[in-house]
């Protein structure tokens, strides 16, 4: 076992824990929760030399986030 | 009795996805314990060979441009020209392969390479069932957009 | 495969690289139930809801708009062609693929009724569809993991997927074919075009039969 | 490597079972919209598992089926909630945003292209994303669905060459290298449009 991947699923572990239960729960900080896991997957990736598949991994990630960001945005406009 | 008070919480469809959840938390807890069980018979198929010195790293499979290579597929039989994808580089990715020894992904996502052999040829299919996906997914976000844009 | 007694004689295999489609009598049968719905949904038109005054004798006709009725009748073919697909593929994981497939398109067909509670009971099915996702790929992952391929032929009758696998295989088309419990619901609140919505039911009908063969195969 | 996959595969089981608890306990759909992307990493770490090439080409389609349900649950979610006409907060007014796109962008466009191919549609479809966002450009929407709808017909027809003419293997590749790369460009190119489209 290469230390990426060790580090890679305590990341995914702890990052799930964490946005399971974010500390203040609303949508921005479960948002940015989510990173946590998603940096824990390419680590792994890392670990098993996907390389391609994680160029991939970070350029859908960025995408969902802008995805997220813009329902959120219109989710908080209404209050 | 006991049915009655099913289907009421089953008829509240916010509650199905919850009914789910439990569903797969507990089939997931029964397969805990098989775990150890399971052999690992992983690379029977496309196993990786990793060579750090060769300038497309982790990507090398070998080959001559232009000729096969030996890859395992399920069924070599039925791609005759199974491994010529995986050993063809552009003229660019030549340059780009001789020039430095650190642009290996560069180099495999650019045509040519295992990863389009496998997207591609061998599990074609694979591809156009995704690309479709695609499809259906923006085609019903951009109806409900441009629906909503006419109203 | 075929010496197993649920497929039947073989009728026809298409080699094409690692995935090989095949027909053998069970799921040709399957198939030609396919081909029939998708020309009724191609060739039907909706039906009109009455909606009636209360107090009076008075009722009228509900408008479907002419591109309503077109985007649905797109989803509804494309849905039964992903219903052809899941029953004639050969391999684990084109089938998850195809049975997502099926989920995404039976959210479109019932995502074009403008109302707000069938798009609600939508948006519910959709989240149940996505997260099947994990069974779903989890169940191709470990059988890869396990045996070493994806394969129904190499995999027919050799009983080397474990039951983890099965029952992942199995709740995650439960997932993707849950549709027909909210379509109920949805009915109830008046959604509208009645041939497309009978292809959300048949087609999670045809996801169970096929994934029933396929377990009991592998 | 029988030990990595058998740690994975009890991470990845305590993963899904902390997932699908938290997700039972959520109420709000917001809430369990976002929990959804939480799910879809579970069923990408179990088949990054697997480590071997037809497991990176398995990754990639279950990245696709992931951004491609979420777009449309999300959008569902806007008309189903009303809130699509909403002027948004801008929660990311952030000065970077308004002087870098063009350049952040064109590079971003150009390596996509060089890459082609699913991955290189993603990259330059962040790329237009971005520098669509930052300037608030309104597209054509007609256009790019049909531009990526003739890329779809030119994937199934490399399919078929690859089908039915296996020795011209190098046609079918460049044609489906190419026309993923603009399809999925073009799609992703639709995000940015709708993002940008309440503040013109």
């Amino acid at each position: 076992m290469s230390p990426e991947f060790i580090i890679g699923f305590g990341l995914i572990i702890l990052g799930t824990v964490a946005t399971a239960w974010p500390s203040p729960k609303d949508y921005i900080t479960r948002l940015i929760n989510l990173e946590l896991p998603a940096f824990g997957i390419l680590l792994v990736m890392l670990s098993f030399d996907e390389t391609l598949a994680l160029l991939t991994f970070i350029a859908v990630t960025a995408i969902s986030t802008f995805l997220f960001v813009r329902v959120i945005e219109k989710k908080e406009a209404r209050k | 009795m006991i049915i009655r008070r099913i289907s009421g919480i089953l008829s509240n469809f916010t509650n199905l996805s919850r009914v789910y959840a439990i569903l797969v938390i507990i089939v997931v807890l029964a397969g805990i314990a098989g775990i150890p069980s399971l052999d690992y018979k992983g690379d029977r198929l496309y196993p990786k060979t990793i060579d750090r010195n060769s300038p497309l790293d982790p990507y090398d499979r070998g080959g001559i441009p232009f000729e096969s290579t030996g890859i395992l597929a399920e069924y070599p039989g039925n791609s005759p020209y199974l491994g010529y994808i995986t050993a063809y580089l552009t003229p660019l990715s030549l340059a780009l392969a001789s020039a430095t020894p650190h642009m290996g992904t560069t180099i495999v996502a650019h045509p040519g390479g295992i990863i389009d052999e496998i997207l591609y040829a061998t599990r074609g299919l694979d591809t156009v069932v995704e690309t479709t996906i695609l499809f259906v997914g923006f085609a019903v976000a951009a109806y409900l957009f441009r629906r909503r844009e006419d109203e | 495969m075929f010496d197993l007694n649920i497929e039947g004689a073989e009728l026809f295999a298409l080699p094409f690289g690692d995935i090989v489609p095949y027909f053998s009598i069970y799921s040709a049968t399957l198939a030609a139930f396919v081909l029939i719905f998708i020309l009724i949904s191609a060739f039907d038109h909706p039906e009109r809801q009455l909606n009636i005054i209360f107090g009076g004798d008075a009722y009228y006709e509900k408008e479907i708009k002419e591109d309503d009725t077109r985007f649905s009748r797109f989803m509804a073919i494309a849905c039964g062609f992903a219903t052809l697909g899941a029953v004639l593929t050969g391999d684990i994981f084109n089938f998850t693929l195809f049975a997502v497939l099926v989920g995404i398109t039976n959210i479109a067909i019932v995502a074009s009724a403008g109302n707000r509670h069938v798009l609600n009971a939508a948006f519910q099915y959709g989240i149940v569809a996505m997260i099947a996702t994990v069974p779903l790929f989890g169940a191709a992952a470990i059988i890869l993991a396990t045996t070493g391929t994806l394969s129904i032929w190499t995999l027919a009758g050799m009983g080397a997927v474990p039951l983890l696998a099965k029952a992942l295989l199995i709740l995650g088309v439960m997932g993707e074919g849950i549709a027909p419990l909210y379509i109920g619901k949805a009915e109830i609140i008046r959604a509208q075009g009645a041939p497309f919505v009978l292809m959300i039911h048949f087609s999670s009908l045809l996801l169970f039969l096929r994934v029933t063969e396929i377990v009991l195969v592998i | 490597m029988i030990e990595t996959f058998h740690t994975g595969m009890f991470a990845a089981s305590l993963c899904i079972i902390i997932a699908f608890f938290s997700f039972m306990k959520e109420t709000d759909d917001l809430h369990r919209l976002l929990l959804t992307d939480l799910a879809s990493v579970m069923a990408l770490f179990l088949i990054a598992l697997v480590g071997t090439d037809l497991a990176e080409a398995l990754i990639l389609p279950g990245l696709v089926v992931t951004i491609s349900k979420l777009m449309a649950l999300a959008e569902i979610y806007l008309v189903k909630e009303g809130i699509w006409g909403n002027q948004p907060a801008r929660t990311l007014d952030i000065e970077v945003l308004q002087s870098a796109p063009a350049i952040l962008a064109s590079i971003l466009v150009l390596y996509g292209i060089f890459l082609s191919g699913f991955s290189g549609g993603a990259v330059a479809g962040l790329g237009v994303i971005f520098y669509i966002i930052c300037k608030g450009h309104q597209e054509r929407f007609e256009l790019i669905e049909t531009v990526s709808g003739y890329a779809w017909v030119a994937w199934i027809g490399a399919f078929f060459i690859m089908l039915i003419f296996p020795s011209q293997w190098f046609l079918a590749v460049m044609i489906a290298g190419g026309a993923i790369l603009i399809k999925v460009t073009a799609k992703l190119s639709l995000i940015g449009t709708m993002r940008g489209e309440s503040d013109v």
